[in-house]
C-alpha cells in the first residue's frame, strides 16, 4: 500500500522526523515480535550453518586445546560487556552501543564470533529485552554473520594491501558496523515492506539509521582500533593466543 | 571549613539491597578518618557516594560547602580522589608515566605542567624510579603505590583510599599507611579511608567511623571507639590484638589498667607502671625505639 | 545499561520458579509463535496483559519492569511513526515539516500500532521467561533440547564471567570518570577504546585462571553436566494444558472458533 | 608418610624472572604448614608447582611419595587440592550446587556420590543453605567458603590454599582459620597455606615456612621463627602485635620474659607472673576466657 509516487523528500522527511525520537531508531537488534514467523523462521536457517560450523570449530579445537573453551566464553563475556556499554560521545546520541563484531572477529575469528554472538543475543533477549527469541535468528545473521564476515573480511584484505594494521583495525570496525545496520534494515525492510515497494522501504529504513549509523560506525572503528591497540601495548603475546583470529 | 558532610544519607541497590541507611558522616579539612566495618557494611557504597559514582535515594552530601550535584566534574574531581581497592582497575595506561598524567591531561594543562605534575606525584609515593616502567610488570606494591600518585596528580583536596592496604604484606602496608599520613601530616591532605583492618588504625586515625549494615554504630577518636568492646564484635570486627591482650587482663585476671592501650607504646607504658622496678634487668639495652 | 542485568528476581521461591524449565520454555516459544503469527490485534495484547500482570503479581518492581521495556517501546513508536507516513491513503492529517508536507494516513497508522502491539505481546512473555528462570536453568533447558554442549558449556562460562568482568570493568570505567577521561568527546573515545582493550586482556588473564582452576578439578575440555530427570507428571500436566491453552487461544481469537 | 616433598626445587618465568631459586619444602601427613612470606617472595609460584600448574625447571617434587610427573593427572588432584587466593577464579558454574558437582562429576562418580560429595563439602565450610544460590549473588566470605567446597569435594589428600584470609573481615578471618583447624584436627587433613599475615598463625600452624625472593629463610614451628626477628624483617615481615609488645618489653624495658609469647594466651599468662599479686583487684570476673 506504499505510495509508488513517493517523493523522495517524503521519505527524507520521515527520516529526520525519526532522529527526533527520543532513542535512535531500533536500538541495536531487531525487537522481539517484529518479524512474521516466515520470515523469523528463514532466519533462524541461514544463521544455523554458520554457528553449526563454529561449533564444530570450536569442538576440534578445544579437543587439542582444552583451554580453548574457557577462554573463548570468557572473551565472549567480554565483547558482550564491550557491545553494552554505552558509546560516551553525546553527538551520537545516548543509547548507541557499539556492536563488537569488528573486534570479535579480529580476536576470535568469524566462525566463533557466530557462536559468541548468538549466546550474547540469547542472553540479551532475555534478560535484557534487546532484540528477541524470534527475532534471534536474524540478528545473528546481522552481527555475527555478515558484522563478522564484512570485519574479518576487510581487516584481513586491508593488511594484505599492506595497511598497516591500526588502518586495518579502524575499517575492520567501520565496515563491519555498518554492514551490521545494512543487513538490519534489509531483514526489516523485507518483512515490513508488505504489500508495497521493497526498495522504499528498506531505503527509508536505511535512512532512517544513517543519521546515527554513520558516525556511530565512525566511531567503531575508532574503538576497534582503539582497543587493539591497547591490547597490542599492554599484552602483545595475547594476539597471538587464538592463531586464527584476523591478527596472525 | 568542612571537606565532606553526609547528612541522613541512604542508598539502596536497584535489587533492593538497603546498603545505607541514615547516615551521617562529617569530616573536617585536614583530618585522617578512617570508616571501619565488616564486609558488605556499605563501605564501598558510601565512598561512591562521595565520590558521585552512585546518587542518594536519599539525604544530602556537600563536598567542601557544596551540594555535590550542583559541582560539575571537572570541579568535583579536583576536590576529591579515589583510589580503588584493585590497583588493577585503575591502571588503564601502557606505562607508570601515562597512566600518572592521564588526569592532568584531561585538565587540559600545559604539557610542562602536566610533567611537573607526575615527577611530584609519584616522588609522593616513592615510586620515581618506576616512572618508565610498564604497569604490567609492576608488582603489587608499586601498583597500589602507582595508582595512587595517578589521583595524586589531580591535586584533590580529600583523597578517598578503599582498603588501601588490602593485600600488601606488613612492610608494604607500614609504607603505605606512612605514606597517607606523610600526606596528611605534610601536604595537608584530607584522607579518608575504608578499612576492615583494625590493627594499624589506632596509630594513623583521627578520628573513626564504625559502620555495620549500612548504619554508623558509633564514630570517635580511636579510645573512644575501641573502649566498646561489645560494639566492635557486633559489628564483626575484632580490638587490636595489643588491646585484646590488655583488655582480657584487665577484665578476666583483674589487672588495674587505666582505660585501654591501642598501641604498643601505650601497653609499653601501662605495664611498665605495673611491674615492680626491682624485677627489670638492668643493662640489656635500656629504652631505644 | 548495566543495573538492568538484575536475575535477583528469578532466584525467588515462587509457583513460577518451581516449574521444569524446559515446560516453560515450551510453553514461551507456543505462545511467541502463536503472537507472531496472529493477525489480529487480540491475541497479542491479552498476552500482555497476562504476562506483564503476572511480572506485577510477582513482586517486580515496575521501575525495572520499566526500564526493560523503554527501549521497544521506542521501537514501537518508530514504527507507528513509519507506517503512519508511508502506508495507506486515507489521510489522517499532514505535518509541514521545513517546507515540506508530510500526510499521516489511517492504514498506516492501523498498520504500526499492529505491529507495536505483537511487540509488547511478544516481549512481555520473554520478559516473564526471564523473570522465573535463572540463566543456568534455561540452558540447562536448552540442553535437554539437544543444543550443541559446546554452545551450552561456552554459554554457562559467558554468564558466569559478565559479572565478574562487570565488576572489574564497572571500577575502571569508574576510575577513568574520576580522572576526567570522558570529558572531552576525544578523549572519552580514547579512554572508551583503552576501557574495551583493557576489557578484553583482563578476560584473557581471566582464561587463564579459570581453566587452571578447571583443570585442577579435573576438566579435560568438557564440562561434565549432571543428568537430566524426567518431567514429572504435574509437570507434564501444565505444559499440556499451557499448550492447549494457547492453542484455544489461537483458534477462538483468530479463526473465530467459537468454544 | 611424607605428604609433599620438594627437594632443591627452582624456577624461573619465561621472562627470566627467578621466583624460586633451590628450595627444600616437606609437609608429613596431617600436618599443618604456613608459607610465610612477603609480596613477590615466591609463594603463589610454589603452590603452583605442587600442583602441576606449572613444571620446575631443577628438582624433584613428590606427592604423597611419587614423583609429581609421573602421576595422571585424575590421580594428582585427588591427592592435592588448591583453593584459590580468588574466588571468582574458581567459581565458574552458575550456582553453588553445580560449582560443587563440577569436580566429582569429571571424576565419573555416580550422581549419587556426587550429590553426597556436595552436600558434605558444603557442610564443612557451613555453607549448606547457599545450595540453590547463585555465584554472584554470594558475599565475598561467602564465596571464600564456597571455593572450598568445591576443592573438598574432589577429597584430596592435602589442602593448599593461597592466602585463604585475604579480604576477609576479622569475623570471616577467624571463621576460615577455625575451619581449616577442624578440617586439619577432626578430618586428618594436611593443610598448607600460603600467606602474610602472621597474626594467626602461631595458633594454628604447626610449622612455618619463611620464603624470601624465592628462597627459605628459615624453617620450624612458629616459637622458632618468631625468635628471629631480624630475619622476620628482612623477610619484610613483622612479629605478631603482641609478640612484639612483649618483644619491645623484653628488648628495650628489660622485662624479663622467658622466651617469646606468640599468642594473647601465652603474653598473658607470663605477664602476670611478673605483675604481683596485691596489685590485681579481686572480684572482677576471675578468669574466664
Ligand atoms: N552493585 C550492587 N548491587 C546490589 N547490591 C550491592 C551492590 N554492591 C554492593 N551491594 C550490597 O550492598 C551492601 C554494601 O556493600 P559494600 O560493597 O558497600 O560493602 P563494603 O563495606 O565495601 O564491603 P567489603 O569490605 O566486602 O568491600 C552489601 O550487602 C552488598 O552485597
Ligand atoms: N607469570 C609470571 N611471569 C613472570 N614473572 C612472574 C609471574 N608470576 C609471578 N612472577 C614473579 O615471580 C616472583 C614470585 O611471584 P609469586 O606470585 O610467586 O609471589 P607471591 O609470594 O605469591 O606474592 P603475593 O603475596 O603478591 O601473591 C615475583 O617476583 C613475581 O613478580
Ligand atoms: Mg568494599
Ligand atoms: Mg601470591
Amino acid at each position: 500500500m506504499i505510495d509508488q509516487r513517493m517523493p523522495i523528500r517524503t521519505i527524507l522527511a520521515t527520516a529526520v522526523l525519526l532522529c527526533a525520537l527520543p532513542s535512535p531508531a531500533f536500538a541495536m537488534h531487531i525487537a522481539e515480535g517484529i518479524l512474521p514467523l516466515p520470515w523469523a523462521l528463514l532466519w533462524y536457517a541461514v544463521a544455523f550453518p554458520f554457528v553449526a560450523w563454529g561449533l564444530r570449530d570450536l569442538r576440534r579445537r578445544s579437543r587439542e586445546a582444552p583451554w580453548f573453551k574457557p577462554l573463548v566464553g570468557l572473551v565472549g563475556a567480554a565483547l558482550f560487556l564491550i557491545s553494552c556499554m554505552p558509546i560516551p560521545v553525546p553527538t551520537a546520541g545516548t543509547c548507541s552501543h557499539p556492536s563488537g563484531a569488528g573486534i570479535a572477529a579480529i580476536l576470535i575469528g568469524p566462525w566463533l564470533t557466530a557462536v559468541v554472538a548468538s549466546i550474547a543475543l540469547t542472553l540479551q533477549a532475555l534478560f535484557l529485552a534487546h532484540g528477541g527469541l524470534t527475532t534471534l535468528g536474524a540478528n545473528i545473521v546481522s552481527m555475527g554473520v555478515a558484522g563478522a564476515w564484512v570485519g574479518w573480511g576487510v581487516f584481513a584484505a586491508a593488511r594484505r594491501f599492506g595497511l598497516p594494521w591500526f588502518a586495518a583495525a579502524f575499517l575492520a570496525g567501520l565496515f563491519s558496523d555498518w554492514a551490521t545496520y545494512a543487513t538490519t534494515s534489509l531483514e526489516l525492510a523485507a518483512a515490513l515492506h508488505g504489500e508495497g515497494s521493497f526498495t522504499t522501504m528498506f531505503s527509508l529504513i536505511l535512512l532512517a539509521f544513517v543519521p546515527t549509523q554513520l558516525p556511530l560506525g565512525i566511531l567503531e572503528g575508532f574503538l576497534c582500533a582503539g582497543a587493539l591497540k591497547f591490547i597490542r601495548s599492554r599484552r602483545p603475546e595475547l594476539l597471538r593466543a587464538v592463531p586464527e583470529g584476523g591478527t596472525s | 571549613m568542612r571537606a565532606v558532610d553526609v547528612r541522613e544519607v541512604s542508598f539502596t541497590y536497584d535489587d533492593g539491597t538497603e546498603a545505607l541507611a541514615g547516615i551521617h558522616f562529617r569530616v573536617e579539612e585536614g583530618e585522617f578518618v578512617a570508616v571501619l566495618g565488616s564486609n558488605g557494611s556499605g563501605k564501598t557504597t558510601l565512598i561512591q557516594l562521595l565520590v558521585g559514582l552512585l546518587k542518594t535515594n536519599a539525604g544530602r552530601i556537600e563536598i567542601g560547602g557544596r551540594e555535590i550535584g550542583s559541582l560539575e566534574a571537572e570541579e568535583l574531581y579536583q576536590r576529591v580522589g579515589l583510589v580503588f581497592q584493585n590497583p588493577n582497575d585503575q591502571l588503564f595506561a601502557a606505562t607508570v608515566e601515562e597512566d600518572c598524567a592521564f588526569g592532568p591531561r584531561n585538565l587540559n594543562l600545559p604539557e610542562a605542567e602536566v610533567q611537573k605534575r607526575v615527577t611530584e606525584s609519584l616522588a609522593a609515593v616513592a615510586a620515581l624510579p618506576l616512572r618508565g616502567r610498564a604497569i604490567h610488570h609492576l608488582s603489587f606494591g608499586e601498583q597500589k603505590r602507582v595508582s595512587l600518585a595517578g589521583v595524586l596528580a589531580m591535586r584533590p583536596a580529600v583523597l578517598i583510599l578503599d582498603e588501601p592496604t588490602a593485600g600488601l604484606d606488613p612492610a608494604g602496608e607500614a609504607q603505605m599507611m606512612q605514606l597517607l599520613k606523610k600526606l596528611n601530616r605534610e601536604e595537608k591532605m584530607t584522607v579518608i579511608l575504608a578499612t576492615h583492618s583494625v590493627d594499624m588504625l589506632p596509630l594513623f586515625a583521627n578520628r573513626i567511623y564504625v559502620l555495620d549494615r549500612g548504619r554508623v554504630l558509633q564514630e570517635g577518636p580511636s579510645e573512644e571507639i575501641f573502649r566498646h568492646q561489645e560494639m566492635i564484635v557486633r559489628a564483626k570486627l575484632r580490638l587490636p590484638y595489643v588491646s585484646r591482650l590488655m583488655y582480657e587482663m584487665k577484665r578476666h585476671d583483674g589487672v588495674p589498667i587505666d582505660g585501654l592501650p591501642l598501641t604498643i607504646g601505650e601497653a609499653r607504658a601501662q605495664l611498665l607502671e605495673l611491674i615492680p622496678k626491682e624485677m627489670i634487668l638492668p643493662g640489656i639495652e635500656e629504652s631505644g625505639s | 545499561m548495566f543495573d538492568l542485568f538484575s536475575d535477583i528476581f528469578t532466584y525467588r521461591d515462587n509457583a513460577l520458579t518451581r516449574i521444569d524449565p524446559r515446560v516453560k520454555l515450551l510453553i514461551a516459544l507456543a505462545a511467541l509463535v502463536a503472537v507472531v503469527s496472529a493477525e489480529r490485534p487480540i491475541l497479542p495484547f491479552g498476552f500482555f496483559v497476562l504476562c506483564l500482570g503476572t511480572v506485577a503479581a510477582l513482586g517486580v518492581p515496575a521501575k525495572l519492569v520499566a526500564l526493560r521495556l523503554a527501549a521497544p517501546f521506542s521501537t514501537v513508536a518508530v514504527l507507528v511513526v513509519i507506517h503512519t507516513f508511508v502506508t495507506g491513503t486515507t489521510p489522517l492529517f499532514t505535518l509541514t515539516l521545513g517546507g515540506w508536507t508530510l500526510t499521516a494516513k489511517a492504514e498506516g497508522f492501523r498498520q504500526g500500532l499492529f505491529l507495536g502491539n505483537r511487540v509488547l505481546g511478544a516481549l512481555s512473555i520473554v520478559l516473564l521467561l526471564g523473570i522465573a528462570t535463572p540463566a543456568h536453568r534455561i540452558f540447562q533447558a536448552l540442553r535437554g533440547f539437544r543444543i550443541s554442549k559446546e554452545w551450552v558449556e561456552v554459554a554457562i562460562l559467558m554468564y558466569r564471567y559478565i559479572f565478574v568482568l562487570l565488576d572489574r570493568v564497572g571500577d575502571l570505567a569508574a576510575a577513568q570518570r574520576l580522572r576526567l577521561g570522558y570529558r572531552a568527546p576525544r578523549r572519552g573515545l580514547a579512554s572508551f577504546s583503552a576501557l574495551a582493550g583493557a576489557t578484553i586482556v583482563h578476560s584473557f588473564e581471566q582464561a587463564r585462571r579459570t581453566h587452571d582452576a578447571m583443570r585442577l578439578r579435573g576438566y579435560r575440555g568438557t564440562m561434565p553436566f549432571g543428568p537430566f530427570p524426567a518431567l514429572k507428571r504435574r509437570e507434564r500436566g501444565i505444559l499440556l494444558l499451557g499448550l492447549a491453552g494457547i492453542l484455544a487461544a489461537y483458534a477462538i481469537l483468530e479463526w473465530g472458533v467459537a468454544g
